[in-house]
């Protein structure tokens, strides 16, 4: 394993970082994130000049074919800035779904239109009994005459607010829990029988529920082979949390860097708080807890293209549960360490704090990936 | 015990006012209002202070009693009464302050004419409290009051603040401080928000300018306030064990596990999510016994609370969090929307959302998010773990 | 609840204070411990002569009736000094099983030699397999004209050997892990075809494994009816429990003593390692789980002769979990900062660690009782 | 490395005993005889020294070749070379010993020869290592050694000892330190046992009662030992990851999970003990990367190990700990016996017990007690802390 970035890679952290204390700081982000869409389309066309958006994506389609070390390096920086926009979404999730498992004719039509900002994708996998399980379908899609007809529910698509497209699934034979039987589609925000209905998230972005009745789309709008599409959206979704993992290492840097300084400056009874032992040895705590959590988010990246899903399983369930639990002590801590600056709106250390909690809340919880990983132990798993 | 036990709970099913309770069961805003027409219910019934002696107009109840009363509280969905004019201010005034004082303010904090709010943290003073520097200075009959509080809870809906200031800059800090009350209605006296991270109105900053304070609102003496101030800490920690709401709480919890589903099943058949309610439950069976335990011994010793209410406040908030933080991932997806206006109870809401998005939702990731403050105020734990290795383990 | 100890029972509390100090120091305690059986027979005789082996029996029996509560004091005493004689098997588990569920007769003939010191009993309720499920019973047992015999093995018995007499659990109906079907028999050390394979424990005491080949007993050797034993050993286990975390509770007080003993007086940099806030801020959590597992203790001891199996399950279940957790964390604690000097065998904070650990693993650790009381918070439960 | 790493594989599988390889599988104790039998195995390899530089007859391997080899090692069941001689004495002898020292002793640790201990804490000298007090004083061309030392791993077995000795009182207590190599049957040594919590003997007091060591035996300059201590510390803690260690004991633990049987299946099916290691088997992946990520580090920027090593510390000590505490809790009821004789090859056993105490059971909950050491020793958590908060953080 190679644990030192390129000089190409160092190049582009250091835009980010620049674009971000430039471009992207705490007051203007939080004015982003209280603008309709909750981010920035400024920002997101920078992205497009600086090859973000198509940075995943293969030559032939106007792309850079980074690898998910380029990837896990930018959402670092999301994570460093608690950037809003939708490139895990857009990108990431979907961007690589289609890269992978997309028609040609598809890839033509849609990865040079992400690559250049002009479109955003959202993926709508998730409903509303079935927890992190994206086996539990019951949104129904039909054929008759070549077109197929959604109709059901998806709940907390994120980004949803602002996507032009969904990549919906649902399920055209089998019950529910069946891993055959689903099917994704590619569906226009605007088409006929679709609802979408937003909200402001969390941490501060837009997600959305959808509802579909009688949705009709093209046979062309179908991903993969009919009932076939589970372990494409499983595969994006664990390239999403691969990222997701960056995006928490980010934070949790970020966060140990701002309690470090804290514990530095802040004086109570006429010295830095910095020189209690107890708060250096939490402090301690919250380095090895990064470092650690660090080597977890290169496990996931390395992992997070493998063809070998069982593999990849083990790898990422291991890492999102270990950084879920990661972020849990370094965020409560930097929380605990700051006192009464640290429960409050004017920090962004609070804000950090929310987004490593939803992080760890989406795509399934520290919990949840633990039981994942644990049954892969299993001799007769 | 028992049926006194009973005799609390038959008056909460009697006279709480069904949209309070409501509100309290789904974690939405109360308004000043609502609050204060609690109080008068309870004013009404002579319960109007629970933790006062009865010459003051309290109930006389002793600790235990007061115990029960506040876990009945908690499980009838009852509002807790202001902290800062029962258990705060009023231990003080009635110690320390003059008859005319107590004469005066001591009935209107019964009748709920009077909320009080606590000016003590200062921008540079939060453990380190005695090194707060709001200054006081007597002109006349009058002590001009110039300075900055923070952290002040509740000062939105305050009619009065009682402050720690600053009259003297002689000596060891801890003796130039004196205890001042003040209207809140005085010229002089700013009051700006300051946004948790909940993203809801909790606290304030306060700004004193020039703020005229006639000197008949000083408590004891000048340059005393440190000594009522400790008085004040130890009273405040009483019962911060928080039994009753603990156990509200689990309730809750175990209700959203039983009705959020996973795998086809209630959340609460996963026998690791189950596990991890069994651990926080086996923490509050302790800790209910220890309190009991601890208010026991303080009964028999006749004595005032000591450094034993640190092991219950350091337990007590670690247990609040840890079911704010099991109710949140019960949730699941539906612990990431943050939708302000369903925190009214007015809210009708997004058709689609509100399909699955049950009516105990909105509150549950904003909780979790403002019960982190429960280990931080009222004396940190890191501070409570001092004042255990000082004064009991003598280290 | 009440909380504070009686007059008597402070007496009774203050006399075992001095016999340890007087006749059990750490040096005797070595002594005994190496001595054949494990543990002193003087000492037998002295609780026989304080009344402690006829505490818990009814006066008609030449017993003090004393309640859980006299228990658990006796046991904490226990804790403190180490006392290795038998008396948790003898008196706590079998007396009180014998009492609870004992023929009139079989009362007669043996509580009172259990009071005077005469008798020693020991429960063989488990079997290697079953790990600590008290209904995985394959010992069998078969009538055959007025008498019974019995054959199959038992594992672990505490204190077999020193007994004079077992209480045997054997399968006289049903399938392995089937509740109904266990019996439970008096069988004397001396019974032929039974083989006593004695060996010390961790903690310095004496077990036994049973190998039972057709060993025949009468009739009155059946202690209640045939086939119904099971809730009748659970029941006496569930105060052994009990007992056992009063046991715990009268060790982890004594070593957070030891250890705050140890954090005034050894000196390092120039100074008492107690005055490192690090170490402070342990002790103040060695305090804590002290003091909540001593509420925890009290709950056990309250329900421990509770008839509603499941109110017991629930109490002795979170307790026996509770304070196995805060044993490990006190035992952890303690050896560490006693350094180099707690993993020795000289001082007797090593000793008092080890007996905890094996409290834990006695009669189902802290995650097996934290499983069986999750599992009593299942609705349909 | 994959080629390197098959080259060693294979050479283990060839050459080492059998009899050793079952001792370690089993936990069972090792002789002196069979330490020194495989270090000349080693050593005819030419692998005598992993750590060595080839000019003093080491392999002069990369420091990721050595992390490999170590892998391997504890994958195979190898015994761990003298730790002593190899990772601490020689990189002293080696920077800052003279040419005669190194000519005469290096080679001698190199064949089996000579093995090493470590003469460095003090009854009253722990964590606080330079207030030691063992004196040596220069009468001619001797030193007359006189003082004790404790906690001193494996002397039983020792040829040689290097100590820390006190060579003048002026100054700092830094400052006064020399760097002295005694022969361990010199006159007026006594080696007296110390029994460690699981009854075994691996650590002994000595005691120095005039002992007349040749100057020729210092190492370097006289009062200048604290450097050269300073600068063995950080070569002892290279590699105390133990990544290797660790993945062989969880292999076992999963091993010993499923044979041990619970509720009629294998305990490794119970989600809840397999969650538990699950738990501790993410650590270890992280650890093994952040290992990595530390060695490649040092070696890019071709530099001693730094201050992150207190990081691998921390956790390869906390984790084998876990390990240890696992494969305890899987044996149930076995896990209570205590069979001192069990621990050797030969026992027959107690035929009831014999049924079921696995071959695997004898060492187990000694293992457990045992390792409560790997947090103390070398430098504690606490101090460990401590030296992350300072070099690292800047705290």
């Amino acid at each position: 394993m190679e644990f030192n970035y390129s000089e190409e890679q160092l190049a582009l952290q250091d835009t980010l970082q620049r674009f971000i204390s430039r471009d992207y700081d705490f007051d203007k982000r939080r004015a982003f994130s209280a603008s309709p869409y909750g981010f920035s389309p400024e920002a997101w066309s920078q992205y497009a000049e600086l090859g973000l958006l198509a940075l995943p994506f293969p030559e032939d389609f106007g792309g850079l074919s980074g690898t998910a070390v380029d990837t896990m390096l930018v959402m670092e920086q999301f994570g460093k800035g608690l950037l809003l926009e939708p490139y895990l979404s857009t990108v990431v999730t979907c961007g690589g779904l289609i890269r992978d498992a997309g028609s040609d004719s598809l890839k033509k039509r849609l990865l040079p239109e992400i690559g250049a900002g002009k479109l955003k994708l959202a993926l709508a996998g998730y409903e509303a009994a079935g927890r992190y399980d994206l086996a539990y379908v019951t949104c129904t899609a039909q054929e008759s005459g070549g077109s197929w007809r959604l109709s059901g529910r998806k709940t907390v698509v994120l980004d949803g607010a602002s996507a032009d497209y969904f990549l919906v699934s649902a399920r055209s034979a089998g019950k529910v829990y069946e891993r055959d039987g689903i099917s994704l589609f590619l569906v226009p925000k605007d088409a006929k029988g679709l609802t979408v209905g937003a909200y402001p998230t969390q941490s501060g972005a837009r997600a959305a529920d959808l509802g579909l009745e009688n949705v009709a789309v093209g046979t062309d709008a179908l991903i993969g082979a009919p009932g076939r599409a589970l372990p494409i959206i499983e595969r994006a979704v664990d390239r999403a949390i691969a990222a997701l993992c960056a995006e928490a290492i980010g934070i949790i840097n970020a966060l140990n860097e701002a309690t470090l300084n804290y514990l530095k400056t802040r004086k109570q009874f006429g010295v830095a708080i910095g020189s209690f032992q107890a708060l250096k040895h939490k402090m301690a705590d919250m380095l090895i807890a990064a470092e650690q959590a660090q080597s977890m988010a290169i496990i996931a990246a390395v992992h997070a293209d493998s063809e070998d899903a069982a593999d990849r399983r083990r790898a990422i369930s291991a890492a999102k549960a270990y950084i879920g639990q990661a972020g849990r002590l370094v965020g409560q801590h930097a929380v605990q360490m700051h006192g009464g600056m640290g429960v409050v709106d004017e920090l962004i250390v609070s804000h950090y704090f929310k987004r490593l909690t939803m992080i760890d809340l989406t795509f399934g919880d520290a919990d949840y990936h633990l039981a994942s990983f644990s049954d892969t132990l299993r001799p007769t798993a | 015990e028992e049926k006194f036990r009973a005799e609390v709970r038959a008056f909460f099913d009697a006279e709480l006012p069904t949209d309070i309770r409501t509100k309290l069961q789904l974690g939405r805003r109360l308004s000043k209002e609502d609050m204060v027409r609690w109080q008068k219910i309870l004013f009404r019934k002579g319960w109007g202070a629970p933790n006062w002696p009865k010459s003051f107009g309290g109930t006389g109840w002793n600790i235990v009693q007061q115990h029960i009363f506040e876990e009945e509280r908690a499980d009838a969905c009852a509002p807790g009464q202001n902290p800062f004019s029962l258990k705060m201010l009023a231990p003080v005034m009635q110690t320390f302050g003059n008859a005319a004082q107590q004469e005066y303010f001591l009935p209107r904090i019964l009748s709920g004419e009077d909320g009080w709010c606590q000016g003590y943290s200062e921008p540079g003073s939060g453990s380190d409290l005695a090194s707060l520097r709001t200054s006081a200075v007597r002109q006349g009959d009058h002590y001009i009051v110039n300075g900055q509080k923070t952290w002040n809870t509740m000062g939105q809906y305050a009619d009065w603040i009682f402050c720690l200031v600053r009259t003297s800059t002689e000596g060891r800090q801890q003796q130039g401080i004196s205890f001042l009350l003040i209207d809140m209605k005085s010229p002089g006296i700013t009051v700006r928000p300051i946004i948790m991270l909940d993203g809801e109105h909790e606290i304030n900053d306060i700004f004193f300018d020039n703020v005229k304070v006639p000197v008949q609102n000083l408590i004891g003496e000048e340059n005393k306030g440190w000594t009522y101030a400790k008085f004040l800490l130890t009273h405040e920690r009483s019962g911060n064990a928080g039994v009753g709401i603990c156990k509200r709480a689990l309730k809750k919890l175990k209700e959203i596990a039983t009705e959020q589903m996973s795998n086809g099943r209630p959340l609460i058949e996963d026998s690791r999510f189950r596990d991890r309610i069994a651990q926080v439950e086996m923490e509050l069976m302790a800790l209910e016994i220890t309190n009991l335990r601890v208010l026991s011994a303080t009964a028999n010793e006749s004595r005032a609370l000591g450094p034993e209410v640190s092991v219950l406040k350091i337990k007590g908030s670690e247990i609040i969090q840890q079911l704010a933080e099991l109710k949140m991932h019960a949730l699941g997806h539906d612990a990431l929307p943050y939708v302000r206006e369903a925190l009214d109870m007015d809210w009708v809401g997004n058709p689609l959302l509100g399909a699955h998005y049950r009516s105990y939702a909105p509150p549950i990731s904003g909780q979790y998010f403002n019960q982190r403050k429960t280990t931080i105020y009222a004396g940190s734990t890191e501070i409570q773990k001092n004042i255990i290795s000082q004064m009991i383990l003598g280290l």
